[in-house]
């Protein structure tokens, strides 16, 4: 590993940024700029909004949300454990099963709970 | 390219934390808090990577990912209760959170 | 153990009535009162057999019953008496004995739990004489806090609350004191021989540096002033006394006040000697402030059971006073003044105790004439009166006139100033005695043969139609009718027993003897 | 790359496991019986901790063996803090008993989820007890707090279960970060996480002739911060009164006592195992920590009405008296009562507390609130609740022959011996500072009339749980020998 | 690495940087042509020939309109958002090896950007951090169409990146390693199977994950029949509602833009990426690559839109215990391969 990769990575992140910057910064002198109230107003199909526009959703997407944080964190230990797979043979198998079995439990526990109906 | 030694892991670390702290002791907002404790966990994450690499083993690493593991379970916990509140009130404010007194 | 566990069953026997009255929830009232008074009976006979059977020549603790309680810290069960405590077991059993039978018309409200309240109490109040172990003279000496303080608290009188809370909060910041000073006192023993134990006569064995004994012996002192109530820690007395209903108030002034002076004898004097001479003039000082405050307060109550309350404050400090001046006859006074005030007092409160069933007021004016609406009663109180301010040929003379000797002896001043301030005494007892037994009644036509009336009527005082009691209720004297029988077995063997004392103390003081030989050679001063 | 996985001895971790399995079991009878007749599983819940409790006797404690390369010990101290959090967990799911399908809170809560989620956070307790190193005892302990901030937002119609619930989770989070970063810190410096290694390395470190570093000393501050937030050690203790206030009356109780136990066993474990080479540097510390948490607390106390919140304050006087106990650590060898009188402190405390927040939980399912004046004439209505509330409240207060006078005793025994004895002092006078608040229950129960509606109901296991616990208080303390020693010999395990 | 490797390491990347934003450019115009095909169309044919400059045309016409903040919009996030979508969107092609090295100006040059040991994290790092500009988007814009497509994008992204990242998990096990550059090397191997010589790609050895990978990168990437958050019909377009003008555009981008890179690193991953029959080079790639796009274009033309529920249901029901499910054989085979069993 070198960290000269990872710096390679920074600076293409940066010329990227500057180029859509000049992109958007070189648009700025063609597009004209002609804002009317109404234009301004949030796009409701032509009707005029009256409800708030953060209203409340369902919760199902925290849950999902939820639900993704667990099992991401389940696949950040699974990487290290694929890749030392051979050297952990059927000892680290049998716990890796554990562990994702585990979770399954959880998943089939969260699924007949209802959590991953989407009505 | 100087070389790379512990203490730049641990400046790094210490200054996530320091923002981190700060930002907990100092905002209002629920999910800000909520995110700067978050932060001081990284930083203690870094800390981890930091003096592991230092030591050449991997205690520090394997201790930074049961963290990883252990951020993600208090994240589920947290949100749950913030969305409870944010149901009930309709605000993140801590400041505006205060039913319970005397 | 080979013999009968007699401190035992003398402690536990009213333990066993609490229980079945608690067990027995369907109790009636009449049954409790009896489960009460077989508890505190057999109490009672068994302790007057621990008396017969005490050997008064021997020297040390007597019926002593031992059962290892917890080995790893030395805490044991250990009982026994000797001639200091055995006197004051019996004083318990017999006034909780007439506790109950006063209190057998007077408490009409939640009488099962009043009973398991005085009997618990009871209990408390014998263990904390018999138990030698400093852990369980401990408990014995906080279980009594609570029964005491809901029977102030929840019979008492209007201000009842505030004087039980007051009550608790004093003894019991007193006796946390104490608790350090427990714990110290063992560690000291332990780093000293390396043996852990709450034996008090074993602890007493060790010698204590002088800085340890100083502020250890304070630790034990507060817990015991506060207690006793020595002045200045005295305030939550009066309190307690009025709000109590008559029976909690003969307990209070009959054997709690006791516990103090006890405390005393048995702790600080054998396990601290050095700091104890050290202390000794403050603690006669401040015993001669109390008897003069105690007296002169008392003078001005216009509460009966005020005016006896403040008195108790005056005659502690004579005990306070007999104990530290650390000689022979000091110590016999102290402990004869302790018994005596346990009879007389608590025959004091009996009797204020049948005046409010009668009138529902305490205030002395509203009593007047009773030599001739209860002549009875009016004898009663002539006789603890005269005992109280120290009459000789009654209890309260000898040993008022030995502690003073004691005193005497020890700082000829202090001898000097209570002498005088027993002319107090008489003082404020007699003229108690004047208003409610002598005096006309309130609203009673003047005698026109009285001369002094006469004088009186010059000033042309409108006669009132009656006393007016705080409660508004009309009552006169001279409708109350004299003792029933009840009050009069309450009250009689307390007379006898002021008079026995009086006349022939050598008994009493022949059980005393061993024991006081054995505080005072600590102090290398023996006899009289 | 050479792996050499050891199989673990499972035989060590089946109080652990009994405790693991139940809640599978739970979970898995929530899945399949309908909501209404799960009132069963509070029985299934108490049997298998009791069945984790009687598997305790199973394990020779004593050989002080250890499994996955020493992550996990069976010690005599482990044992204690397992039998502490397991008989806590019995006596709080008693309480809950009824609480939780009643109607007291709005929406219900659901007793499946409940009972498991309290299941969790004593197999997380019993894990820090039994931790060897410094990982195990986070996860632990996170695994006992994560559960609880969860249980105090389990009445999540009323805003201030998830207001306190709030407050607890950020600032516990928050003490999460700041211990882990103590944790890091030490294994950077001692290269180690597993704790007799970072007492090995200390040693090393405290024998060498140079000064103690600088940073391990703010690794040592990180790590008593991290744990004073977790047991509300003042000034940490901001949570403290709107968790115990919020949260519903049975899961206050639980929480008064087990995430405190997993706390102090942290603490015993890290600083006193761990970090003991270091003793002199953190003692000062607890013992300052045990007296402004000891003053605070009873001092704020009695100003509270709501009888919640006044036993959340008086929680926090009470973690001022075992972080006495803590600072009484003079060495580790088997003389040393500082940790043992810990130990039998937070025994009793489970019998107190518990028994307090049930009453407060029994009167609410009659109708009435938390105040203080839900109190009045209690004695009247029902004399055994009252009975109970007043052994409960005397024993919190420190009355003989109650077990709480036993804990204190046994606290200001260990002080005296180490020769603190300004801190025994302090123990006595907050004692007599917190009976102003403690008796102002006992008279309100016994001298005011009843007031209010009351509801008769029908609570058995509560009512069985709270006789236990009163009964516990008078005969554990009398008996206490057997218990304290068991606690005494953790020495045993440390050294 | 000394700085001359580290500068020609940057003009690789940037070389790719632009490479990618032609070939996005004309993507647009190959879908559109080839959607016009599917639908017996012609397509947009007039600008140019073949309408090769159309994608031009639409540029000139994007950067010339007008660039609309909606009032009650979160100013500052609502202009960055789009930014952050464009900026990460190829920055996971960096990763994907192009070729073994070549020898330029004396010089041995390796044909990839940077080599690192954990390439495919990396990839699937920077693919869900482009969710950020859509949240961020949505959210600025104060507009509840906009939000909830916020949301639902979101929630399907992460939910696919699950399957994703543990679809790949089998080929870790098999290989050992999570660098791209050896995952490719394990593939240019034999794979002999019943006589058979094959290439060793994981398509063929992982193929339940192959089908695991496509259907979760297209949902990924907010394709059809993925294509929910801009559910025109439900959701006007979705998060990019309030956008307009060149903003609007970068979203369109970074769209085509992650196409052309998930399709890349799928070629990499499965189809053995540079190797080929014949000479192994990056024309193999890029005709493998192609083949996705085309796959992509296919789908969009012929499925309907999933409801919502069926989208989150099929990802936490039916992909991710499949995924699950691979993970567990893949590792059972591997054990008996390596004696383990």
């Amino acid at each position: 590993m070198s960290l000269a990769s990872y710096a390679v990575i920074g600076l293409l992140l940066i010329t990227a940024t500057i180029m859509g910057t000049t992109l958007l910064l070189v648009g700025r002198f063609v597009r004209p700029s002609r804002p009317t109230p109404a234009k301004l107003q949030p796009y409701e199909s032509g009707v005029p909004d009256v409800n708030p526009p953060r209203a409340r959703f369902t919760p199902r997407f925290y849950l999902v949300a939820l639900l993704f944080v667990i099992f991401d964190v389940e696949a950040i230990f699974l990487y290290p454990w694929a890749v030392a797979f051979d050297a952990l043979a059927l000892y680290g198998y049998v716990q890796a099963a554990l562990f994702v079995g585990l979770l399954l439990v959880g998943l089939l526990y969260e699924w007949k709970k209802g959590a991953l109906e989407w009505v | 390219m100087s070389e790379l030694t512990t203490a730049h892991f641990l400046f790094l670390s210490a200054a996530l934390f320091i923002i981190g702290m700060v930002g907990v002791l100092t905002r209002r907002n629920v999910l800000i808090i909520f995110m700067c404790v978050e932060l001081m966990l990284n930083a203690v994450n870094v800390t981890f990577i930091g003096f592991a690499w230092e030591q050449n083993a991997l205690t520090g690493q394997i201790f930074a990912l049961f963290v990883i593991a252990v951020a993600a379970a208090e994240a589920v916990i947290g949100l749950g209760i913030v969305m409870a509140l944010s149901r009930r009130l309709d605000t993140v404010d801590i400041d505006e959170v205060r039913q319970l007194r005397e | 153990m080979d013999q009968i566990p007699i401190l035992s069953l003398i402690t536990y026997a009213p333990l066993a009535g609490a229980l079945v009255l608690f067990l027995w929830p369907r109790a009636t009232e009449r049954a409790a009162r009896w489960i009460a008074l077989l508890g505190a009976g057999v109490s009672f006979v068994l302790s007057l057999a621990l008396l017969a059977a005490f050997d008064r020549s021997a020297t040390g603790m007597q019926f002593t019953e031992f059962i290892d309680w917890l080995p790893g810290l030395g805490i044991a069960y250990r009982l026994g008496v000797d001639g200091i405590s055995a006197p004051l077991v019996v004083l318990t059993t017999l006034l909780s004995l007439i506790s109950i039978i006063a209190s057998w018309d007077p408490i009409k409200r939640r009488v099962r739990e009043y009973y398991i309240s005085l009997l618990l109490l009871e209990t408390g109040m014998l263990g904390v004489f018999v138990s030698l172990d400093l852990f369980l003279f401990y408990i014995f000496w906080e279980v009594m806090l609570i029964p005491m303080a809901l029977i102030i608290g929840i019979w008492g009188s209007a201000n009842r609350v505030y004087a039980a809370v007051k009550f608790f909060l004093y003894t019991l910041a007193g006796s946390l004191l104490m608790l350090v000073g427990i714990v110290a006192v063992y560690q000291a023993y332990f780093e000293q021989t390396g043996v852990r134990t709450l034996n008090v006569l074993e602890l007493a064995q060790g010698t204590y540096g002088q800085a340890f004994q100083m502020w250890a012996f304070a630790a034990f002192f507060l817990a015991f002033a506060i207690k006793i109530p020595m002045w200045p820690f005295h305030t939550w007395l009066p309190d307690a006394h009025v709000e109590a209903p008559t029976a909690g108030s003969v307990i209070l002034a009959g054997i709690l006040l006791k516990m103090g002076g006890y405390g005393f004898l048995r702790f600080n004097l054998p396990l601290f000697p050095d700091a104890t001479r050290a202390w000794a003039p403050f603690i006669i000082v401040v015993s001669l402030i109390a008897i003069i405050y105690g007296a002169l307060v008392a003078l001005v109550q216009p509460d009966l059971k005020k005016l006896v309350a403040y008195s108790s404050v005056s005659h502690m400090g004579f005990v306070t006073l007999g104990i530290f001046a650390l000689n022979a006859q000091g110590l016999y006074g102290a402990m004869i003044v302790m018994i005596s005030h346990g009879l007389v007092t608590g025959a004091l409160f009996l009797l204020v105790g049948v005046l409010y069933e009668r009138a529902h007021t305490r205030e002395i004016s509203a009593f007047g004439g009773l030599h001739r609406s209860m002549p009875l009663a009016a004898a009663f109180w002539g006789l603890f009166a005269f005992a109280s301010l120290g009459l000789p040929g009654l209890s309260g003379f000898v040993g008022e006139f030995l502690a003073i000797l004691g005193g005497f002896r020890a700082y000829r001043w202090a001898g000097v100033i209570a002498m005088v301030v027993v002319i107090l005494a008489a003082w404020y007892m007699l003229w108690m005695l004047q208003r409610i037994v002598m005096m006309r009644a309130p609203g009673e036509p003047p005698d026109p043969d009285d001369p002094e009336l006469r004088l009186a009527n010059a000033y042309a005082v409108p006669p009132a139609a009656g006393g007016a009691g705080p409660h508004g209720h009309t009552v006169d004297p001279r409708t109350f009718p004299d003792l029933n029988w009840k009050e009069f077995a309450t009250l009689a063997p307390l007379a006898v027993l002021t008079v026995w004392l009086g006349v022939y103390p050598g008994y009493v003081m022949r059980i005393l003897q061993p024991a006081i030989e054995q505080v005072l050679s600590a102090f290398g001063r023996i006899g009289l | 790359m050479p792996v050499q996985l050891v199989a673990p001895d499972w035989s060590l971790l089946v109080p652990p496991l009994v405790v693991l399995g139940t809640i599978l079991v739970l979970l898995a009878a929530d899945l399949v019986l309908p909501r209404e007749r799960q009132a069963g599983l509070t029985v299934v819940a108490l049997l298998g901790l009791a069945v984790s409790l009687v598997s305790l006797l199973a394990i020779d404690w004593t050989a002080g063996a250890s499994t996955f390369g020493g992550m996990y010990r069976a010690d005599s101290f482990s044992l204690f803090v397992s039998l502490v959090a397991l008989v806590a967990g019995i006596l709080s799911i008693l309480v809950s008993a009824g609480y939780v399908e009643s109607g007291i809170e709005p929406g219900g809560m659901a007793l499946a989820e409940y009972l498991s989620l309290l299941l969790f956070s004593v197999l997380g307790t019993m894990l820090v007890g039994a931790a060897g190193d410094l990982l195990m005892i986070f996860l632990g302990i996170e695994m006992s707090s994560l559960a609880v901030y969860a249980l105090t937002a389990f009445a999540r119609r009323r805003l201030t279960s998830i207001e306190g619930a709030l407050k607890y989770f950020l600032l516990g989070a928050f003490a999460t970060a700041i211990f882990l970063y103590g944790i890091a810190w030490v294994y950077g410096l001692t290269g180690s996480i597993m704790l007799d290694d970072i007492a090995g390395a200390l040693r090393d470190i405290v024998q060498g002739d140079a000064p103690v570093e600088a940073s391990l000393l703010l690794a040592l501050l990180l790590l008593a911060v991290g744990l004073g937030f977790k047991v509300a050690a003042v000034p940490f203790h901001m949570w403290t009164p709107d968790a115990y206030q919020g949260a519903p009356t049975p899961v206050s109780a639980y929480m008064s006592v087990v995430p405190k136990v997993a706390g102090f066993a942290a603490m015993a474990r890290v600083l006193v195992q761990g970090l003991s080479p270091l003793s002199e540097q953190w003692l000062l510390l607890i013992a300052i920590l045990a007296f402004i948490t000891m003053v605070y607390g009873n001092v704020v106390a009695i100003a509270q009405r709501d009888v919640k919140r006044m036993l959340g304050y008086s929680s926090i006087g009470h973690t001022g008296y075992m972080l006495a106990g803590l600072a009484a650590f003079t060495s580790l060898q088997p003389g040393d009562r500082s940790v043992g009188s810990m130990l039998f402190y937070l025994f009793a405390y489970a019998f107190m507390n518990i028994g307090a927040f049930g009453v407060v939980a029994w009167l609410q399912e009659r109708g009435q609130g938390v105040d203080l004046e839900d109190f009045q004439g209690l004695a009247a209505r029902s004399p055994l609740a009252a009975i109970a509330m007043t052994i409960f409240m005397l024993s919190l207060m420190g009355m003989p022959p109650l077990i709480g006078f036993y804990a204190k005793y046994y606290v200001i025994l260990a002080l005296i011996e180490a020769g603190l004895l300004w801190l025994a002092v302090a123990i006595v006078i907050m004692s007599a500072v917190s009976a102003f608040f403690y008796l102002r229950v006992v008279a309100v129960m016994y001298f005011n009339e009843p007031a209010g509606a009351w509801q008769p109901a029908r609570t058995p296991l509560l009512g069985a749980g709270l006789a236990v616990m009163a009964l516990g208080n008078l005969a554990l303390g009398l008996f206490s020998g057997p218990v304290l020693d068991l606690a005494q010999r953790w020495a045993l395990a440390f050294a | 690495m000394d700085w001359e490797a580290l500068i020609v390491s940057y003009l690789l990347g940037f070389v790719l940087l632009n490479i990618l934003l032609v070939l996005m450019a004309y993507m647009t115009w190959f879908e559109r042509r080839l959607v016009a095909f599917f639908q017996d169309r012609i397509g947009p044919n007039r600008t140019g020939p073949f309408g090769l400059l159309q994608p031009i045309a639409d540029g000139v016409k994007l950067i010339s309109k007008e660039d609309i903040v909606p009032a009650n919009a979160d100013r500052l996030i609502f202009l960055v958002a789009p930014l952050l979508s464009f900026v990460l969107a190829p920055l996971g092609a960096l990763v994907v090896p192009f070729g073994d090295s070549i020898t330029l100006f004396g010089r041995q040059i390796n044909l990839y950007v940077i080599d690192i040991n954990v390439a495919t994290l990396y990839f699937l790092a920077v693919g869900s951090m482009g969710v950020y500009g859509i949240i961020l988007g949505g959210y600025a814009s104060g507009n509840r169409y906009s939000l909830l497509g916020a949301l639902r994008s979101t929630a399907q992204v992460i939910s696919y990146e699950l399957v994703l990242g543990l679809s790949l998990v089998g080929i870790f096990i098999l290989t050992g390693s999570l660098s791209l550059v050896e995952i490719l090397r394990a593939q240019q191997r034999t794979l002999i199977l019943g006589g058979l010589e094959l290439p060793n790609w994981f398509i063929l050895s992982q193929p339940l994950a192959f089908v695991l990978f496509l259907i979760a990168a297209v949902a990924e990437t907010n394709r059809a029949p993925f294509d929910l958050p801009e559910a025109e019909t439900e959701l006007i377009a979705g998060y990019f509602t309030e956008y307009s003008g060149f903003r609007f555009s970068f979203y369109f981008l970074a769209e085509y833009i992650n196409m052309i890179v998930v399709s890349l690193i799928a070629a990499t991953l499965f189809l053995g990426g540079i190797d080929g029959p014949f000479i192994d080079g990056i024309w193999w790639l890029v005709a493998k690559a192609f083949i996705f796009l085309f796959f992509y274009v296919w789908l969009r033309a012929t499925l309907p839109r999933f409801r919502y529920d069926q989208l989150m249901g099929l990802a936490w029901k039916v992909l991710l215990p499949l995924a699950l499910i691979n993970i567990g054989v893949t590792g059972l085979v591997r054990l008996w391969g390596i004696g383990a069993l």
